[in-house]
Formats: structure tokens, C-alpha cells, sequence
């Protein structure tokens, strides 16, 4: 197989090579396309939904699926805002976010117990939680918008990492939580990678009997994985608070199947066992870039749908597609006589 | 004119009547004045896709954004930031924006609220039980509409009683439906209900008539003839008022235009539209008096 | 070919059969033939592309070349086409529904053939039933299928293709789980129908079943059929020498004698309610000891709760002395012991996972520091495991499920060895694996127990608990009711020993 | 085991229960539920979810899972309704459901391709397809509400099967859609339960492997649940515009994780394998019931979400309690002596 072919054979591939010719159109279409700001413009535009998506990669990679990540993030980010304002302390940013995790991290915690506690379904599970979590904030947390956002987070916005002047001459920055997204992928990727933990979370998507078999607390480990996925949630809530300033109940919620997306475009088998940091992260630009570039180009916003969908089957068809050819091809190659 | 202008318009929801019809009005000042004026809304009412469209347009540098917001303060930072870009914003339905060049207003949104409260009374003979609609908690014009017809029912009608707070439709004639169907059941004596979103009438009217109520229960509100149309006709709907966002769109167009090229507005002005002959400015806010009645007898009238 | 020993035209012909997998060849140019009312024996060791072979006559894998003929009809590559033919297969790994019911699992291949449109759930519930009558066994027809024991799964496969009135039966391993006198039921039937003319392809790794029931053999070694004719010119010695290329001794494995370690596991009194009771159990560090039982005696509740699987009702256990309740497994594991499951496929591995991962699995934390695993050591250890236990691939990293039954089975071992367990527990170690390699992992288990690990066989293979173990103790209806020394008792003492209580 | 207690240990079992103590204390809190008329409103109300439900059911049953059937519904009823006005034509209203049956089904043979064809991932491919053909119907169909439905679709919704008077004189009334939802409840049940091509369907949600091996055409029987899902899901559509006399294109997609949810509360697993009519439909009536009931006694609609996200993990998590406990109450029971 040529190296074309072989970077075919994958469904990351096929999503990057979409991305690229996506990119070159979009570059023919609108020449400012093609500037440092527009990749600017593409990570703070996909930072939550980033950050959300590795938390769900984890998930994917151990055999489940989580559906509530963004009811857990929407609470974590509203409870950290009203826990806030209400003891009235000056707190540093970072404290704010160690809330939201901590807080992200005991919902998860409902989530790993019943799943991992219990041995229930996980997308029924995140199917109830989602519904839960959010019927709590609404219920008792509140359903207003909180405006005032403290003097610190408004300053973390504010808070610059690149700033650039784009073709037309304005500013493109990029903002500090975006430290958040790499903080989050890189402690992600040395567990995945690097831990025992992370082994045995891919050994779980493996096959679970035979993790438990052969000694894996598969129980604890489950737990643990939905307190961090929890964690990770409750981090990205957070980040939205600091890119929107402003902490509304009703965001987040609707965009699960977004990320879901994301993830498999990245690579992550809804079946478990695979799944890396560096693909989902490739999948997040993708869909961001599709989400928010289409509309520079002047395309109508539903074509984005139509687009995601296509991109989703042809990305997950195309190297079965390709795979059946190559076996069929191989095999015509071989000499009659054995 | 030698400049053209590029002029967006970014409204709560594409695809319904509602914004089509505005859009009609963009594009008939567009084929006027030369300009590239163009309408954009998000595919669900949700402020954060309102904000990633701004944030778009402004990557686009346009020369001017008009924008009906969902949620006037989500949108505050993002027309902040659209404005220190050097575009001139253009609100509507949204007077309390702080981040706007103008704001244009069809009329004063309670003085809108008390006509619609007074057809309301009038319809129920000034006594029972009522209702009122607002598409979102969080939309503050439909709150400024609703806040002063209770008020001036308190006033006016103290014979006339609100059974439950304000009732959130999501713009959608199903959950107007649904929770009309719940009001009447919860309070059988309803007699009549206050719409604010094109689809609140409809979706009370169609639960209404399910319920053999239609005449008992009476319904005003905020639609248009295409929408309400059907229910109209049958009167199961009494009344219905609009602007017309066409004549809105134009002449959101229109002040975009003028502030683009430095000109002033004032007090009194005339913007050339019909509604806005004489609008009064308060502050960056200017209003018209644009709003329209229509009932079985002039619903011909109109094909919006 | 021996034309002569079986008279009448051939019903299936394969012709030529070619199949690689990757650059691995599986099968290479196997012709095999059956004619009716023949029984003919499919032979070879782990791996040598029995299952394969199959597969290809049933349809469900593609052969590379080559033709299959069935009365006199060619197949392509279609299960439904070879079923409708007359062909029925049993599946090594049984193949059944879990979520319907024994007689609709039963009955689904009979709809499937019929071409029925409508469920015709009645007639199909009484063929089962009758089915199941015919082969002596009680299964309640409405249980599903999913909270049957391994046995009798394998029991409504067998039912499921004998059912189905087909002229050619494909067994492929039928009998892993099941006792002496199921097997001797099954192999009554076979003998009935071959009377009626129904061809049998049987795939067995117990020589004494392909004696007891074959007509003819076919021995594949590598992919390729090394020699074939009437049973009648064969004996034990000779086929396993043609399967395995070298001869084979079925003997007790000579060991040197070990001295009487104190025991590193005591069980005294331990009792399960309505699994086992009153169990004496002492396994010493340097002995094998085998636990032989008929299905249900409760043998496998027994090596489950000395696991901490199960707990246990009555009783206590004591590891070097110290009297030790175990929580789950974990505690177990914690303490040196390893357990070997029974359902290798479904239990014990990753099927869809690098060999060497599913090697390395349960000791990464020999090779990790500070939480961050060492990649690298990890691969040595499997490649090293690999040459040890001679795992048939070309390299560590393809997945298991590309590895024959046999070389799976290796790999659970492999995975428990380099954990260095002070006591292994094994149930069925060599279910399905041929002898050749069954000799292997004997002779692996001696020499593992020659070192200081104390082992526990469960089996129902009593040639294999005489070859193996240095005690043996036999199980009947949750008791141990005697103890043998392995070295000195005989087949027929033993198995008497065993169904003493099917007798009275 | 008692008759109660075997009735807990189901998870229809446990839903039933619920909603029955449900609908206790909505009795006691307002007098006026316990008439008739509350039931003629649920089965209105449950109308277009309960159809849904039944084509999600087949698809759950057969290993499956279906997020699009929302998308194809929306596309087939819209679809119909510029279709019919298009040609300009009296056709009676069964025209109009064989149109949107047949719509549906179409959009339901590409996911059967995707899915039996190339061998996807369900949940991938109507991930894919739901933004798909959302996207085509906003982008190619149009966005606009058609409120001039014609006039069969009016008279048909002003057909009435049931009307009677609730307590306060009001009139409530079965329209007669809902003979569509008993047709495809009947249908289906008897595909399900006394076809071949039923029993198929379990058998592939049982174990797709042993069902290639016996012979049943994997493929086909899979294009072939798609089909018939999606056929389902137009018919839903469809019902939709005849209870809400407009076709609004914004409709419908968004329902989908609540009429899994019912769908799940009902007894289906999503391992597959498991599903029936009559759970199913006892699952939607639990679910509307929730969802439309709840402000009838003053509770605030928020309080919906977080008791339908407890009654799926309640739902789920009792029957597995349960059945713990029970097996270890039987050993218990057991002579020591083995
Ligand atoms: N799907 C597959 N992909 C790659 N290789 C395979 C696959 N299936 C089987 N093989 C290889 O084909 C060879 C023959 O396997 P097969 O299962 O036919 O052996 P077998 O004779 O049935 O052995 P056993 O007695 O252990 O069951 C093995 O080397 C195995 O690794
Ligand atoms: N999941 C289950 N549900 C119901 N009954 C079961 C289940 N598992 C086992 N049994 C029953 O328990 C008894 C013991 O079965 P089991 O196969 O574990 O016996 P065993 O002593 O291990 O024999 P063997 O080792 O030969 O399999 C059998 O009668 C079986 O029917
Ligand atoms: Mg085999
Ligand atoms: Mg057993």
C-alpha cells in the first residue's frame, strides 16, 4: 500500500485529509482564510468542546459512553459561581477551577458508582444523570443568568496568550484558559500512556471479564474513571464561564452529540479500547473548523449539519470501504498456484 | 451614495416567519440603497450560537452588525468587542443593550404591553382569570410587554386575576400547546391568555379548541397573519398585533447607514419608514409607533 | 484414497481448499472427502486449521481457492446455501443465542432452513423437546440460554444440529464440557445416525472418542493433510505422530520426588450452601493436586471461593498458617494466588488485543515505577513468554483472536506465569488442546510445581489428572470422598471412584 | 419470591410500580387526575413519542441503537406536506401517511446500508445521519412553518375517536391519530413476536456472530429493521402534523434521548436482545405522564427532568438490587450440607 492509501486506511486520516481539502477550499473561497488568526481564531473557538472531548475519549476507551459530561460541566461551572458569590472571598483563578473539578469530580462520582458500583448500563446510566443533573441545577440551583461575574474571572479573560492583528487589522487573541485544554490533554496523555491506570482503562474497553479476571479492581477503576471524566467536565464548565463571562444554566447542554462526534472523528471506537489524545484533539478541529468557518464563506448555517453528518459517515465508512478493496486487491495478487 | 456598506443582520432564529419576513425587509433595502445588507440567525434560539455568529461577523469585518438578541446580556461582551472593532451595532427588541451604537424599537414596549392588555379586557369583558406567554424568561422585551399589561390590569381591571407566573413557550407552538392544555386543566375558570411569540397564540388556540373552549377562553398576543392565520379565521384567536419586521429591518438598515456615515439621529426625525415618521430618542433607544392590529375582519390585508 | 472402505458416492467434496490469513497460510491445498453414512475424523494440533477448514465448508469464512461440493452442488461462500444443502455445524465456541430460549435456539436453524415466514413456535418447541429426550439430557426448553452452565450449552448446540435433520453433522470439538456419560449418549446417537445415513466431520483432541466413533481420518499438520485413510490403520501412537510430526508419550511425566513442604493453603470444614461441604484440602508448595468430579459435584465452586471469587458458609481457610478471609479476588491475588478459568474465550482473555498485551496484563506492575509503565520491558517479557510456552505466532503483537484455541489456551498461561504465583489454580488447563501441546503444558506445570508453586488441577479428564498430579482427590456431590496417590492408582479404580454415586 | 417482589425485580416491574405511586400522589394532590380524561390526555400527549418508540424498540431489540429517527421523521413529514402541496392534488390522508411511510423508509435504507451493508457502528452512522438529514432538510427543503396545511390534514385532526367531558366541563378528546399509534403497536407486535423475520431480529441482538453461522442473512435483515424503522419514524412525523396542523421543520429533532429513555424505562436493552410492544408503550406512558402532568400540581417543570433522570437510574438499579438480594436470600436457604 502506498503511504496515501495507508493514511486512507484510518479514519483519522480520511478526517484529515477532509480537513485539509476542507481548508484549502475554504483558503480558494476567502484568502484571509489562510492566516495565523483564523488557527487562532479555530482553538478558541473548539476549547470547550475540547476539553469536554477528552474527558469522553477516556470514556469511549474504556468500553463506555458518557452523555452527561455537559450537564455535569453546566452545574460545576453555576454551582462554582453561586458557591463563590456566596462566601464572598477573593479567591485565585485557579481556586475557582479546583471547585469546578471538585465539584465535576462528585457528580462523576454518581456516575462511576452506579456504573461501576452497581454494574449498570453506561449509556442508561448517563441517559438518567444527564436528565438529573440538569433537572437539579434548574431546580434548585437557579435558572438565571449570573452576570456579575467576580473581578478575578473577568481578569482571566482578559488575560491574553497571543495576540495578533489579522489580514484586516484587527485582533485575534488567544485566551489564557486555553492553558486549560493543554494542561488537561497533557496529564490525560501521560495516564493514558503512562500509567497503570491508563493500561487497565484500555484493558476494561478490551474486554471487562477478562479484566476482572486477571485481578483488575475493575470496580474502582471504573469509578475512577468517571470521577475524572467528572473532573475534566467540571473544568471545561468552568471554561466556558471564563470565555463567555457569564455563568447561564441553560448552556452547554445539547452540545453531548457534538462531542460524542468529535471524539469518534477522532479515532475513539464507540466499542472501546482505542482511543488517543492527539486524535481527538484532531477531531475537535475539524468539527470546529466546520462549525465556524462554513459561515465565512458565506454557506448557510445548515449546512454545518449536513456537512458534520456527511463527514462522520464517510470518515467511519471510507476505510472499511478502502480496507475491502485493498484485502480484495491482495488477494487477486497472489499467484494461482499456492 | 458612493460608499457601500456591508450590514449584517443577525436575528434570534432563522426559518421563521417571523425573521423571514424581516429578512424580506433587509433585502428590499438592500436592492434600494446598493448597500450588502444580509440576514443571519442561528438554527435554534440559543444565545451562544448568536455570540460565535458575531464573533464571525466581526472576524468578517463588516461595517455594521443589527442584531435581535436572544439574551441581551450574553450578547454584551461579544457587541462590546464588535464595537472596539470599529462596527456600528444596531439592536432591536432590546432596549437595555448598553454595547450599541442605536437601538431602534417598532414602539415603547409598555405602552405596547398596556394596548395589548386593554384588547385582552375588552375581550373578556374586564373580569377573570388570565394567563400570559413570554417566549423566554430571559427576553426582555417580551418581559417589558407583559410587566406593564399586568400592571395596568392591576390598575385598570382589578376584576381580572393572573393565575400563575409567566408561562416560557421556548418559541415553540408545541410547548405553547402543552401548557395551555395544563392551564386550563389546573385552572378550568381561564377565560382568557396574553401571547408574546408568534407561536404562543397559536399553540394556546389549537389547545384551546381541542378543549371545546374556543370564544370562552380568549387570545391576544403577538403573531403574524401567516402564522395565526387559520386560527383567526375560525376566531378561536381574537386578536393578534404585530410591527412589521420588514418595515423594522429597514429601518434598523437604515439608522446602520447613518451611523456608518457619521450622521446624526434625532428626536423627531423622520427615518423615511412607515411607523418611524416621528421617532422619539431616549438616550441611544429610538422608538417608533409601528404596531398593527389585525383581526378576522383585516387579516386580508397582510400575506406575512 | 481408500476407496474401498466406504462404498457409495461421496456427498462432500473439498476440493483443493486454500486460505492465508496476512502472509500466515492457514490451509494449503486440503482436499477432504465424506460419503454417507461415514464418519470421518478431522486431526491435527492447535492451530493446525481445523476450525478453518470448517468454517469454509459452512460458509462463514471465504476460502482463498479452491471449491466445495455438496451433493454435487458448488457453494459459494453462503451459510444459508451449505445449511439448506444439509449441513449442520457445532461450533467450538457453540454459537447459540443467549437472550432466547433453549428450544427456540434449538429450533431457529430448522426455521431459518424451512424458509418459514411465520415463527411456527409450537412445532419448533416440540422438536426440541423431543431432541432433547433423544439425547437423554434434562434442560428445561424455556430456560434462556444465557444462565446455563458451560455443559449444557454445548448440549443445545449439539441438540440445535441434530435437530435439523442434516445430512452431514460438522462437530468441532463437541464434547470440552461435557462428562464421560454425555459423551458416551452422544456418541450412541451418532453411532444411530450413521445408520441413517447422516455423514459426521468430528474434530476431537481425546483419542479415545476418535477411536470409539471414527470411521475414517483425515490428520492435518500445518495446513496440509499429511495422510488419510479407515481408522482401522491407525493406532493412538501412530496418529498423534502424524499430527504432531514427533511421538508423543501419554505416560505418568517422570518427575523427581519432592520433598514434604509444609502446605502453603489449608482448608478445613470449608462449605458452601448447595455447592460443596465438609471439604479437607491441604495444597503444598512442590505437589500437583487434581480435583476430579462429575459436572455439578461442585469442583468449580470449590477452586472459585479458594479464590475469594465466592465466598464460602462454613469453615475456614488458612494460607501458611494464618487463618485469611478473602473480600473478593483481589485478596486472593494479593496473596500469591492465581486462577485459570475454565471459558478461556469468554473469561480469561482480550480477544481483540496484542498477544503480548494479554501476556503482560496482570504483572504490569513488574515492570512499572512511580505509576509510569515501561513499555519496553513489558515487550521483552512477552516475546520471552512467547519462546517459553511456544506460542504459535510470528510475532508478540497480532491480536489473540488470531491465534488458534490451543495457542490461546498458552497464552492464559503465560499471562499467569509471569505473575510467579505461590499457588495456581487451574480449571480444565487443556480443555481443547491437542495432545502434543497438552504434553507441553504438563510438563510447563510439573516443572513450574518442581519450583515451589503449589497447583490445583480441576479436570474430568482422569488420563490427564493420572499424568499430571502427584494426589488426587475425587469429588462427589460437593465432598471429597477419596484421595488417591497419582503415581499408583489406575484409570479404572478412578473413574469407578468418580460416579460411585450415579450408581447407587 | 412473592408476586410482588418478582414484579420488582423487572425493570418494567419497577417503573410500573413507580408510575402508579406517581399517579397515587397526583390523586391525592389534585383530585382531578384520577378521571378518565387524564388518560385520554396521556395517550394524546404520548402520541407521536409512543410511534417513535416502537421503531427504536426494533432497532434496540436487534443489538441496535437509533439517535437519527427524530431527523427522518422531521425530513419525512415536511417532505410530504411541500410534496402534496406541491403536486396540488386531493389525495385522501392515508395518501398522506403512505407518503411519509414511504419517505421514512427511504431515509431509513441508507442507514440499513450504512449499517447492514458496510458493517458501521450504529451509533455512529445515525449520529451521522441525524445531522445529515437534519442538515438537508433546513438546507435543501427549506425552514420555513408551513401553516396552510391542507384540508385533510385538518378535518383528519379534527376527527375525533373519544370525547367526553372532564371534571370542569372541559372537552377532551382522542384524536383519531391515535389509531396510527395502535396499527404500528399491532404491526409491530406481530412482526416481533410471529414472523421469522421477528425472531431473526432477536436472534442478530442475541448474537450476530451465531446468527451468520446458522444461516440468516445478517445484511438483509438489518437493511430490512432500518427500513421498517425509519417507515415508523415518518408515520410518527407525519402524526405529528396532523396534531399540530403545521409542519414546523425545527420540530422533532431534540426528542430523541427521551424516547430512548421511554424506550429503556420500557424494558428494551441497548445490549440488545430484549424489547416488547408492551413495555415499550408502558415506558412512553410513564415517561408523558412525567413530563405533562408534574405542573398540574404546581410542581415546576424543571422538577420533570430531574424526576425522569431518578426514574431511569431508580428503573435500572432496583431490578439489579433486587436480584441480588433475592439470590442471596435462595442460597441462604439452602442445608449446609451440599
Ligand atoms: N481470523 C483470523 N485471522 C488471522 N489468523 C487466523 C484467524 N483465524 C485463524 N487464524 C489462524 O489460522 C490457524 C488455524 O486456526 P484454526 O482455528 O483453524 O486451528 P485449529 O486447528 O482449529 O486449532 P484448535 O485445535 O486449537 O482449535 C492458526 O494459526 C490461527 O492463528
Ligand atoms: N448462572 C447459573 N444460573 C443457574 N444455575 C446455574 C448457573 N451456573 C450454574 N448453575 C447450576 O449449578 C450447578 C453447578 O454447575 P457447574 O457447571 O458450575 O458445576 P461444576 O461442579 O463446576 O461442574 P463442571 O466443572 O463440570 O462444570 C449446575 O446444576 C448448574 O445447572
Ligand atoms: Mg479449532
Ligand atoms: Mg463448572
Amino acid at each position: 500500500m502506498s503511504a496515501l492509501a495507508r493514511i486512507f486506511a484510518t479514519p483519522q486520516g480520511i478526517v484529515f485529509l477532509v480537513a485539509v481539502l476542507f481548508a484549502v477550499v475554504l483558503g480558494l473561497l476567502n484568502p484571509a482564510f489562510f492566516t495565523p488568526s483564523t488557527l487562532i481564531d479555530l482553538a478558541r473557538n473548539g476549547l470547550v468542546t475540547g476539553i469536554f472531548a477528552l474527558g469522553v475519549m477516556m470514556v469511549l476507551a474504556s468500553g463506555g459512553i458518557d452523555v452527561s459530561h455537559t450537564a455535569i460541566g453546566a452545574f460545576a461551572m453555576y454551582a462554582t459561581m453561586k458557591i463563590i458569590l456566596g462566601i464572598d472571598l477573593d479567591l485565585p483563578i485557579v481556586a475557582y477551577f479546583v471547585i469546578a473539578a471538585t465539584l465535576g469530580a462528585g457528580l462523576g462520582l454518581i456516575n462511576g458508582l452506579l456504573i461501576g458500583g452497581l454494574g449498570l448500563n453506561t449509556l442508561i446510566v448517563t441517559l438518567g444523570t444527564l436528565s438529573f443533573f440538569r433537572g437539579a441545577l434548574l431546580t434548585f440551583l437557579g435558572t438565571t443568568y449570573i452576570t456579575s461575574v467576580p473581578r478575578e474571572v473577568i481578569n482571566f479573560s482578559r488575560t491574553i496568550l497571543i495576540r495578533i492583528e489579522n489580514a484586516v487589522g484587527q485582533m485575534v487573541s488567544l485566551p489564557a484558559s486555553f492553558l486549560v485544554l493543554v494542561a488537561v490533554a497533557i496529564v490525560l496523555a501521560i495516564i493514558m500512556n503512562f500509567t497503570l491506570f491508563g493500561r487497565k482503562v484500555y484493558a476494561i474497553g478490551g474486554s471487562e471479564e477478562a479484566a476482572q479476571r486477571i485481578g483488575i479492581r475493575i470496580k474502582r477503576v471504573k469509578v475512577m474513571i468517571y470521577v475524572i471524566a467528572g473532573a475534566i467536565a467540571g473544568l471545561a464548565g468552568m471554561t466556558h464561564v471564563t470565555l463567555s463571562r457569564m455563568a447561564n444554566p441553560f448552556d452547554l447542554v445539547g452540545m453531548e452529540l457534538n462531542v460524542i462526534a468529535a471524539v469518534v472523528l477522532g479515532g475513539a471506537r464507540i466499542t472501546g479500547g482505542h482511543g488517543t489524545v492527539l486524535g481527538t484533539l484532531l477531531g475537535v478541529f475539524v468539527i470546529t473548523m466546520i462549525n465556524t468557518t462554513l459561515l465565512m464563506v458565506g454557506v448557510p448555517s445548515y449546512w454545518q449539519k449536513f456537512v458534520i453528518g456527511c463527514l462522520i459517515i464517510v470518515g467511519t465508512g471510507l476505510p472499511i470501504i478502502f480496507d475491502r478493496l485493498a484485502k480484495h486487491r491482495r488477494r487477486m495478487a497472489r499467484p494461482l498456484e499456492a | 451614495q458612493d460608499a457601500k456598506h456591508t450590514i449584517v443582520t443577525v436575528v434570534k432564529l432563522s426559518g421563521i416567519a417571523w425573521f423571514n419576513r424581516m429578512e424580506d425587509g433587509v433585502a428590499e433595502y438592500a436592492s434600494e440603497t446598493g448597500h450588502d445588507a444580509t440576514q443571519v440567525g442561528p438554527a435554534s434560539a440559543d444565545a451562544a450560537l448568536q455570540v460565535q455568529m458575531i464573533e464571525d461577523l466581526i472576524a468578517k469585518k463588516v461595517d455594521a452588525i443589527t442584531v435581535v438578541p436572544n439574551s441581551p446580556e450574553a450578547l454584551e461582551p461579544v457587541l462590546g468587542k464588535a464595537l472596539d472593532a470599529g462596527i456600528k451595532v444596531i439592536g432591536h427588541e432590546a432596549s437595555s443593550l448598553e454595547n450599541v451604537t442605536y437601538d431602534v424599537e417598532a414602539f415603547d414596549n409598555a405602552a405596547y404591553g398596556r394596548h395589548l392588555m386593554e384588547a385582552l379586557a375588552q375581550a373578556m369583558g374586564g373580569e377573570g382569570e388570565y394567563a400570559v406567554f413570554v417566549g423566554h424568561l430571559t427576553a426582555k422585551t417580551h418581559n417589558e410587554w407583559v410587566d406593564a399589561a399586568i400592571e395596568y390590569q392591576k390598575e385598570k381591571y382589578p376584576d381580572m386575576k393572573l393565575v400563575t407566573d409567566k408561562l416560557e413557550s421556548n418559541e415553540q407552538q408545541q410547548t405553547a400547546y402543552q401548557k395551555t392544555k395544563e392551564l386550563l386543566r389546573t385552572y378550568p375558570n381561564l377565560k382568557g391568555i396574553q401571547g408574546s411569540a408568534g407561536e404562543d397564540v397559536v399553540g394556546a388556540a389549537l389547545a384551546v379548541e381541542e378543549a371545546g373552549l374556543d370564544g370562552k377562553v380568549k387570545i391576544v398576543g403577538t403573531s403574524l397573519v401567516s402564522v395565526a392565520g387559520p386560527y383567526l379565521e375560525t376566531g378561536a384567536i381574537d386578536m393578534i398585533s404585530f410591527w412589521d419586521p420588514a418595515k423594522a429591518g429597514i429601518a434598523m438598515n437604515k439608522v446602520a447607514s447613518m451611523a456608518i456615515a457619521g450622521e446624526e439621529v434625532t428626536d423627531g426625525m423622520d427615518l423615511g419608514v412607515e411607523g418611524y415618521n416621528e421617532i422619539k430618542l431616549d438616550g441611544k433607544v429610538l422608538y417608533g409607533q409601528a404596531w398593527v392590529d389585525v383581526t378576522t375582519e383585516n387579516m386580508d390585508e397582510y400575506d406575512f | 484414497m481408500n476407496e474401498e472402505a466406504n462404498p457409495g458416492a461421496p456427498i462432500l467434496q473439498m476440493r483443493d481448499i486454500r486460505k492465508a490469513y496476512g502472509p500466515v497460510r492457514v490451509l494449503e491445498d486440503v482436499n477432504l472427502e465424506l460419503r454417507e453414512g461415514e464418519v470421518r475424523c478431522l486431526a491435527g494440533e492447535n492451530g493446525s486449521g481445523k476450525s478453518t477448514l470448517i468454517k469454509i465448508l459452512s460458509g462463514v469464512v471465504q476460502a482463498d481457492a479452491g471449491t466445495v461440493t455438496l451433493n454435487g452442488e458448488t457453494l459459494k461462500n453462503d451459510p444459508m446455501r451449505a445449511i439448506s444443502a444439509g449441513l449442520s455445524v457445532i461450533y467450538q465456541d457453540f454459537s447459540l443465542f443467549p437472550n432466547l430460549t433453549v428450544w427456540e435456539n434449538i429450533g431457529f436453524l430448522r426455521s431459518v432452513t424451512a424458509g418459514d415466514a411465520v415463527h411456527r413456535a409450537r412445532a419448533r418447541r416440540r422438536q426440541a423437546v423431543e431432541t432433547l429426550k433423544r439425547m437423554q439430557v434434562e434442560i428445561d426448553p424455556d430456560a434462556p440460554v444465557e444462565l446455563l452452565p458451560v455443559a449444557s450449552k454445548q448440549l443445545v448446540a449439539i441438540a440445535r444440529a441434530l435437530a435439523n435433520e442434516a445430512r452431514i453433522i460438522v462437530m468441532d470439538e463437541p464434547t470440552t464440557a461435557l462428562t464421560r456419560s454425555e459423551v458416551a449418549h452422544l456418541l450412541e446417537i451418532v453411532d444411530a445416525l450413521k445408520k441413517d445415513g447422516v455423514s459426521f466431520l468430528f474434530v476431537s483432541h481425546k483419542i479415545e472418542e476418535v477411536f470409539a466413533v471414527c470411521d475414517t481420518v483425515t490428520v492435518l499438520r500445518d495446513g496440509s493433510v499429511v495422510v488419510e485413510g479407515p481408522i482401522g490403520e491407525f493406532d493412538a501412537g501412530r496418529l498423534v505422530e502424524a499430527m504432531t510430526g514427533r511421538s508423543v508419550d501419554s505416560q505418568r511425566l517422570p518427575r523427581e520426588e519432592s520433598p514434604l513442604h509444609p502446605p502453603f493453603l489449608a482448608a478445613s470444614s470449608l462449605g458452601r450452601r448447595g455447592d460443596f461441604s465438609e471439604v479437607e484440602l491441604e495444597l503444598r508448595p512442590g505437589e500437583i493436586v487434581s480435583v476430579v468430579g462429575l459436572l455439578g459435584s461442585g469442583r468449580t465452586e470449590l477452586a472459585q471461593t479458594l479464590f475469594g471469587y465466592m465466598n464460602p458458609d462454613a469453615g475456614r481457610i488458612q494460607i501458611e498458617g494464618e487463618t485469611v478471609k478473602f473480600g473478593s479476588q483481589h485478596d486472593a491475588i494479593a496473596h500469591g494466588i492465581a486462577y485459570v478459568p475454565e471459558d478461556r474465550l469468554t473469561e480469561g482473555l482480550f480477544l481483540n488485543q496484542p498477544i503480548g498485551d494479554n501476556i503482560t496484563v496482570s504483572s504490569l506492575e513488574k515492570s512499572t515505577s512511580f505509576g509510569i509503565v515501561n513499555a519496553t520491558a513489558l515487550l521483552d517479557r512477552a516475546r520471552k513468554a512467547v519462546k517459553n510456552l511456544r506460542i504459535k505466532t510470528p510475532d508478540v503483537t497480532p491480536a489473540v483472536a488470531t491465534l488458534s484455541g490451543g495457542n490461546q489456551q498458552r497464552v492464559v498461561l503465560a499471562r499467569w506465569m509471569e505473575r510467579a504465583p505461590r499457588l495456581l489454580i487451574l480449571n480444565g488447563p487443556t480443555v481443547g488442546v491437542d495432545v502434543g501441546s497438552k504434553r507441553e503444558i504438563h510438563e510447563l506445570l510439573v516443572s513450574l510445581s518442581r519450583s515451589g508453586t503449589a497447583v490445583m488441577v480441576v479436570t474430568d479428564d482422569i488420563p490427564e489428572a493420572i499424568a499430571l498430579s502427584d494426589r488426587i482427590l475425587v469429588m462427589v456431590r460437593g465432598r471429597i470422598t477419596a484421595s488417591f496417590d497419582a503415581a499408583t492408582v489406575d484409570e479404572d479404580t478412578l473413574y469407578d471412584e468418580v460416579i460411585r454415586e450415579d450408581r447407587t
